[in-house]
């Protein structure tokens, strides 16, 4: 049994006093998640707009590089999903990517950026509620974490993405 | 070394369920298991705050676990021995930890008393779960000194221990085999009971009496079909409402059944070879006493019985020519004197 | 906790739940019939029925229910509305909901010998007599107190409890009125 | 490096693109913000795939001389090799057009029309980035090998193993039962027919069982699959039948003369008996018997021996041990089937607990005149015949407790039943549905006929069966079963006195489907079945090439679907072995030798054995032909050596900078203009 549960969607004050809306990177394998990301379209299953796919093989793929780039380009998070473990296409390959999921984090972690901005989610082709259901949970949580650290993306990059003047705090009258 | 626990009696150990109380305060002991009482704890809300009003009582629940969670001492487990205080307790529980909302609302309004509860930090059980997960079939089958056989139970759970089951805990909701087994291993007999997880009319002996009685009926008729002795609970209200409301069953529908409901810990403490009285046998309506007579335990006298005693034996008149000298009655109430 | 978020949706109308039912005998509609009545926005003959004053709250229903919805809670949410209304169908139900709540609020704990002898004396005096055999077996035995026990922290939990009529209010949100059509998040 | 010549198509598809995104918007932001990194077209249009569509796109290459193509329309796997096609007859290398989602990613799960059209731009500017960096590609052929390995022999592989074998090529089948006919064997008639299970289908397992292409793997298991399409190598282990098979004849003396009893759970659905030495039922294909070493006296006490000593032709063997056997195929065809839904698992209708409670396995074997009763339609007591039945729907299906799907064939199978209680007994037959779905043909009129014979359907899932007596005036019913439910039309509750119930049991995947699928590298959905390629356009096909699915391993099935997706899945087949090779997706991972470090990090990561090490070169190698392109070992590679095409490296850069080099959010970042228009 599972308790009732209320979803809000009221977007919490960015530091601007903007609505902050997160920039989010999400991976897909090709056999499933991307799939279920198919399904959750057909379905006309509604998620928020904030995350951008890219479809790789399997999502052992990843690169560490991939993240870092998307950190530096602007993503708030980045998303890896795939197959569920025991449906894995390649057989084992979404345990190994699992693993350097695991791996990841940590790193991210010692670069000084919160390992809740790398996520990772399984959803089978036959799941697209599921995959509309952990995007909106990722935008949430990701919405509360708040922008990434310029100096963080300025680290990873060289220079800041979107140079634009108000990314700079601006004094609102309280 | 003894196992603690908090403990959460609730209203019905004061009142109806005292021959409960008296029995775990009994066996427990025997069991090396301490119950640390919930210092000032309030009634759950039984069925009906639900209904008046969800969101307070959660509130009124939360309470009970906020001082919980503040008392906790090496101990996160909070044990209730009545079902419906044990599913309200886990309700409130299980409901703030899937909801943040809740979780906020409720802790809202234990603010107004300086409260506050962490959900998930106090796990509420069942005085059964803790008598078949933690101390074990065979370690409560290792006290046994005068084993139940030949008494011929009915297990009868009630409806609230294997549902809802907020944690998944029980793989069988309607037809659990959890009583049973610990029954047997006091060494008693027990039925196939098919009305096991049935509703013991809960309020509607309150509320609608004709309803409420033919639930009662049927528990009743389904238990002497399987030819039991007697029922076992593990529910102050499953046991209020047969043994209460058995006379007046009979009474509407012109039958005369007499089915006594005991406490599991009743006969637990039966079968570690305590005294009856000491377990609070005698309290119940409908005598336990021929049910006990069949391994030859002479159970104390309930109410009526006592009186048709003591009808039956006080001397009306002193016959003609009888030297003998006249007894003293009885004492009223031996516990009233203690 | 309320209709909308009980997945009361998802009901397929197959009876499982009022053929489950105990109590089933005393109600005016099985909850199936509720649950339709509700998505047909039959207020009224929500709001009269006596369904969810008969709920015992044994939970057959909701773990035998093949789409998982929480039906005691339904029932729960519709008594608290009703109650809220001041708008009930027979008054036994809701007066025992009542008593029993009013010594909560008076001492924290409830309280047995008050609660069936005032509810009894209100709704079935003709069934005292046949009961009062049970009932002086019950008080000798020590089984029912005559004084209810008052806890310390009386006037704090009442204080909680107003806190969450407050809350309660705050939040309310309609039975009837429109829900989402789906799980839309913009 | 100067950018190549980008044409950019933004589809509407009707309105289910445009309603939500400004296509106009798009191409025109496309045309001019995109110009710098080499878009000289940008188009709309309103459904891309039509041949116009096509040959806009064909004529623009011309044209323009265009050398790589974007276009914004449907997920790849709707349309990616339509436009690769047309690329392709235009004379652009195939794998130079790249087809990005703004459908199932953007207007089908977004409600803000300006939110949309922003992600609609960025995802267009993604590929725009990543095609610059797309290099030709051809597809990889590979030969086809012409035999087709068929694991399961039910109807469904019967039914494809005499197609293909009928064409003239080798067909193996594994079974692990002891005879192939699988759950259709064990029926009496088949709805809405009526027609006698074993009449139609004997016939069809003998012509099996005798075909000289078709070469049967009875009491068998594949172990193990390796390769790829076109050339698979398959290990399948026999298990041993403790008899000779070059021998038997199938006189059935030994089975007659074992003094062993037990109980058949398999064939027989756990009512019937068989004895230690048996063959399921007599017209078992092939006809040799299996001896069960649990059940056998000799192997428990060693004495005994009775089928050995009255054998005429000496072909009891008990020292034979499990025989490997190995296969190359070109094709595998998965028809594993179903295992009925275990009754036992909802408590309420007490299956195991109230002996005159049945499964529809069970009540199958007992109305069946050659099973354990003869036909005759008894309770548990094995002589009362019953007056009253319920027959109760949707056990183990349309129930987020147990199995959320529909079984498909329940409404049809208890039907049935109530036509052949009604024939055998004429007890009252009460039938308790949730739904009534009879969607097949001629299956509506077959309900009509059992309606006309008098059977009383309650519309109401049943509650719960109990052998407890409740009301006073239930009292003479004694003995009987109570089966209680709500009379959802007729709003009232009922408590129907029934003397056998019914279970129409659902249907699940094999206990090991998972595995099963695992070990052929195709996808299960969560709730076990094999996922088709496609739903409505690959029905019979898995996401693996050269591995097809028929019948109940798909999904719930009844027997005529189950024999038209193995007919489908033979004619698939039998394409494939007629062009004699294939073509693959050319994403392979390849070694550059020279920047190899031979450090053999990669070495474990694969698990289709294709990554090698010479280590006389000390270098690592891929074998394309294993290789299946996940590209974990790209990743892993921390020279850079690995390359995977189709996926590399500087391409999913590419994509994730031009994803991101047009944010339409908030945070401060800039918001494009340009659509404010449209809002």
């Amino acid at each position: 049994m599972t308790a009732p549960v209320t979803t809000t969607q009221t977007p919490t004050p960015g530091p601007v006093g903007e609505p902050f809306e997160p920039l989010i990177l999400g991976f897909t394998c090709n056999w499933c998640s991307y799939r279920a990301a198919d399904l959750a379209g057909t379905a006309r299953t509604k998620y928020p707009h904030n995350v951008r796919l890219i479809r790789l093989m399997c999502s052992g793929r990843m690169e560490p590089e991939f993240i870092l780039e998307g950190f530096a380009k602007g993503a708030d998070a980045v998303i890896m999903t795939g197959c569920w473990p025991e449906d894995c296409h390649y057989r084992i390959q979404s345990v190994k990517a699992l693993r350097r999921f695991l791996f990841l984090r940590r790193t991210l972690s010692d670069l000084g950026i919160e390992p809740a901005r790398l996520q990772r989610f399984y959803a089978s082709a036959a799941e697209g509620q599921r995959f509309a259901d952990e995007i909106a949970r990722i935008v949430a949580e990701v919405r509360a974490l708040g922008p990434i650290q310029p100096e963080i993306r300025v680290a990873l990059d060289g220079h800041p993405v979107a140079p634009a003047p108000a990314a700079e705090p601006v004094e609102v009258e309280a | 070394m003894a196992s603690q626990y908090m403990y959460y009696p609730g209203c019905s150990m004061d009142g109806t369920g005292k021959a409960y109380h008296d029995s775990i305060q009994a066996v427990l002991p025997e069991l090396n298991i301490g119950l640390a009482e919930l210092d000032d704890w309030n009634c759950c809300g039984a069925t009906e705050y639900m209904g008046i009003s969800p969101l307070r009582s959660q509130a009124l629940v939360g309470r009970n676990l906020a001082l919980a969670e503040k008392q906790k001492n090496g101990t996160d487990t909070l044990v209730a021995p009545c079902s419906a205080c044990y599913v309200n307790l886990a309700r409130t529980d299980a409901y703030v930890r899937e909801s943040a909302e809740l979780a906020a609302s409720v802790n809202d309004a234990l603010g107004a008393d300086g409260m506050s509860y962490t959900p998930g930090s106090v796990k509420v059980r069942h005085l059964l779960e803790i008598m078949i997960d933690d101390i074990g079939l065979e370690e409560v089958g290792n006290h046994v000194t005068r084993p139940l056989t030949g008494l011929k139970l009915a297990p009868y759970m009630g409806c609230l221990v294997s549902r809802p089951d907020y944690d998944d805990r029980w793989q069988h909701r309607e037809h659990p085999h959890a009583l049973d087994q610990l029954l047997l291993a006091l060494g008693a007999d027990v039925v196939e009971y098919s009305r096991r997880t049935d509703c013991c009319g809960g309020h509607m002996t309150q509320i609608s009496p004709e309803t409420g009685l033919e639930l009662i009926r049927r528990l009743i008729v389904e238990a002497e079909r399987v030819g039991a002795h007697a029922l076992v609970t593990v529910c102050p209200m499953c046991q209020m409402n047969v043994d209460f409301y058995q006379r007046e069953m009979n009474h509407h529908f012109r039958e005369n059944h007499h089915m006594p409901i005991l406490f599991f810990t009743q006969l637990m403490g039966l079968a570690y070879g305590m005294p009856a009285k000491k377990l609070g046998f005698g309290r119940e309506i409908i005598s336990a006493r021929p049910a006990l007579s069949h391994i030859g335990i002479e159970a104390p006298l309930t109410e009526e019985e006592e009186a048709q005693r003591a009808a039956e034996a006080k001397p009306v008149r002193r016959r003609r020519g009888d030297p003998a000298l006249p007894t003293p009655a009885p004492r009223e109430d031996e516990e009233e004197l203690r | 906790m309320i209709p909308a978020d009980s997945r009361l949706e998802a009901c397929i109308q197959c009876g499982t739940c009022g053929g489950s039912c105990p109590s089933y005998a005393d109600m005016d509609h099985t909850p199936r019939q509720i649950f339709a009545l509700i998505r047909a926005g039959a207020r009224d003959k929500v709001m009269d029925s006596n369904t969810p004053w008969m709920c015992v709250s044994c939970y057959l229903c909701a773990v035998r229910c093949p789409q998982q919805i929480h039906i005691p809670d339904v029932m729960y949410a519709l008594k608290a509305k009703a109650t809220q209304e001041r708008r009930v169908p027979s008054h036994v139900a809701p007066d025992f909901s009542k008593t029993f709540v009013d010594y909560i609020h008076k001492y924290g704990r409830s309280f047995e010998v008050g609660l069936v002898a005032k509810h009894y004396l209100r709704h079935y005096v003709t069934r005292l007599p046949g009961m009062t055999t049970s009932g002086i077996g019950m008080v000798t035995k020590g089984r029912m107190g005559f004084r209810p026990h008052q806890i310390r922290g009386v006037a704090g939990l009442n204080a909680i409890l107003d806190r969450a009529s407050e809350i309660e209010q705050a939040k309310q949100r309609g039975l009837f009125e429109e829900r989402p059509q789906s799980g839309g998040t913009h | 490096m100067t950018a190549p010549k980008i044409g950019v198509y933004i589809c509407h598809c009707g309105s289910n693109i445009a309603s939500m995104v400004d296509v106009e918007g798009v191409r025109d932001w496309a045309a001019s913000e995109l110009a710098d990194k080499g878009v000289v077209v940008s188009r709309d249009y309103p459904f891309m795939c039509s041949s116009l569509g096509q040959e806009l796109i064909e004529n623009d290459i011309k044209e323009y001389g265009l050398e790589r193509i974007v276009v914004g329309a449907c997920s790849p796997h709707m349309h990616e090799k339509t436009f690769r096609e047309a690329s392709a007859n235009a004379g652009l290398n195939p794998y130079l057009a790249e087809l990005v989602s703004i459908r199932e990613q953007v207007s089908w799960v977004h409600t803000d029309k300006v939110k949309a059209t922003e992600k609609a731009k960025a995802i267009i500017a993604g590929g725009v980035y990543r095609v610059h960096e797309q290099v030709p590609l051809e597809p990889l052929i590979a030969p086809v090998n012409s035999a087709t390995l068929i694991v399961g022999g039910g109807i469904a592989g019967i039914t494809a193993a005499l197609e293909i074998a009928d064409a003239g090529y080798p067909v193996h089948i594994v079974e692990r039962e002891p005879s192939i006919g699988g759950h259709m064997a064990q029926y009496d008639k088949t709805f809405p027919t009526l027609d006698c299970a074993a009449c139609i289908l004997t016939p069809k397992m003998v012509d099996a069982g005798a075909h000289p292409n078709i070469t049967l793997h009875t009491w068998s298991e594949v172990v193990d699959v390796s390769g790829s399409v076109g050339d698979f190598k398959i290990r399948v282990k026999h298990k041993p039948r403790m008899v000779v098979e070059a021998d038997c004849t199938g006189c059935g003396i030994c089975i007659e003369k074992c003094p062993v009893q037990v109980i058949d759970t398999g064939f027989e659905a756990g009512i019937g008996y068989r004895k230690a030495i048996y063959t399921p039922f007599p017209q078992a294909v092939p006809k040799y018997p299996v001896l069960t070493p649990d059940d056998c006296t000799y192997f428990a006490k060693g004495t005994c021996k009775a089928c050995e000593k009255f054998c005429p032709v000496d072909c009891i063997d008990f020292t034979q041990t499990d025989e490997f056997v190995e296969l190359t195929v070109g094709n595998i065809l998965l028809a594993t089937g179903f295992q009925p839904f275990d009754a036992r698992r909802i408590e309420s209708f007490g299956y195991g607990r109230l002996p005159n409670v049945f499964t529809s396995m069970e009540f199958e074997r007992m109305s069946n005149a050659a099973g354990p009763t003869g036909g005759k339609i008894v309770l548990r007591d094995g002589v009362t015949e019953p007056k009253s039945v319920t027959i109760i729907h949707c056990v183990g299906s349309r129930d987020k407790n147990t199995n959320e799907y529909c079984s498909a064939i329940c409404c049809m199978q208890s039907l049935k039943f109530a036509h052949l209680v009604r024939e055998h007994t004429g007890a009252d037959v009460y039938e308790c549905y949730i739904d009534m779905r009879t969607p097949g043909k001629g299956y509506d009129e077959f309900y009509n006929r059992i309606l006309d014979e008098g059977t009383q359907f309650i519309r109401g899932r049943v509650a719960e069966v109990t052998d407890s007596l409740r009301y006073p005036e239930e009292e003479g019913h004694e003995g009987r079963l109570i089966v209680q439910v709500e009379d959802t039309l007729a709003g009232v509750k009922r408590r129907i006195p029934a003397d056998m119930v019914i279970l129409s049991t659902g249907l699940e995947p094999q206990p090991d489907a998972t595995e099963v699928a695992r070990m052929f590298g195709v996808g299960c959905s969560t709730n076990g079945f094999i996922i088709e390629r496609h739903a409505k356009l690959a029905p019979v096909a898995t996401m693996t090439d050269g591995v097809f699915a028929a019948g109940a391993t798909l999904g719930p099935r009844d027997i005529p679907t189950s024999v038209s997706n193995g007919a489908a899945a033979a004619a698939t087949i039998l394409s494939r072995i007629a062009q004699g090779q294939i073509a693959m997706e050319p994403y392979r991972a390849t070694v550059d030798a020279a920047r190899c470090s031979g450090c053999r990090i990669c070495n474990d990561l694969c698990p289709f054995s294709a990554i090698t090490f010479d280590e006389a070169a000390m270098v690592t190698e891929i074998n394309p032909k294993l290789c299946q392109g996940c590209g974990v070992c790209v990743a892993a590679c921390p020279a850079n050596a690995i390359s995977g095409s189709g996926f590399s490296h500087d391409q999913i850069i590419a994509q994730i900078d031009g994803l991101l080099s047009y944010p339409g959010g908030g945070d401060g970042r800039p918001v494009e203009e340009a659509v404010g228009a449209t809002a």
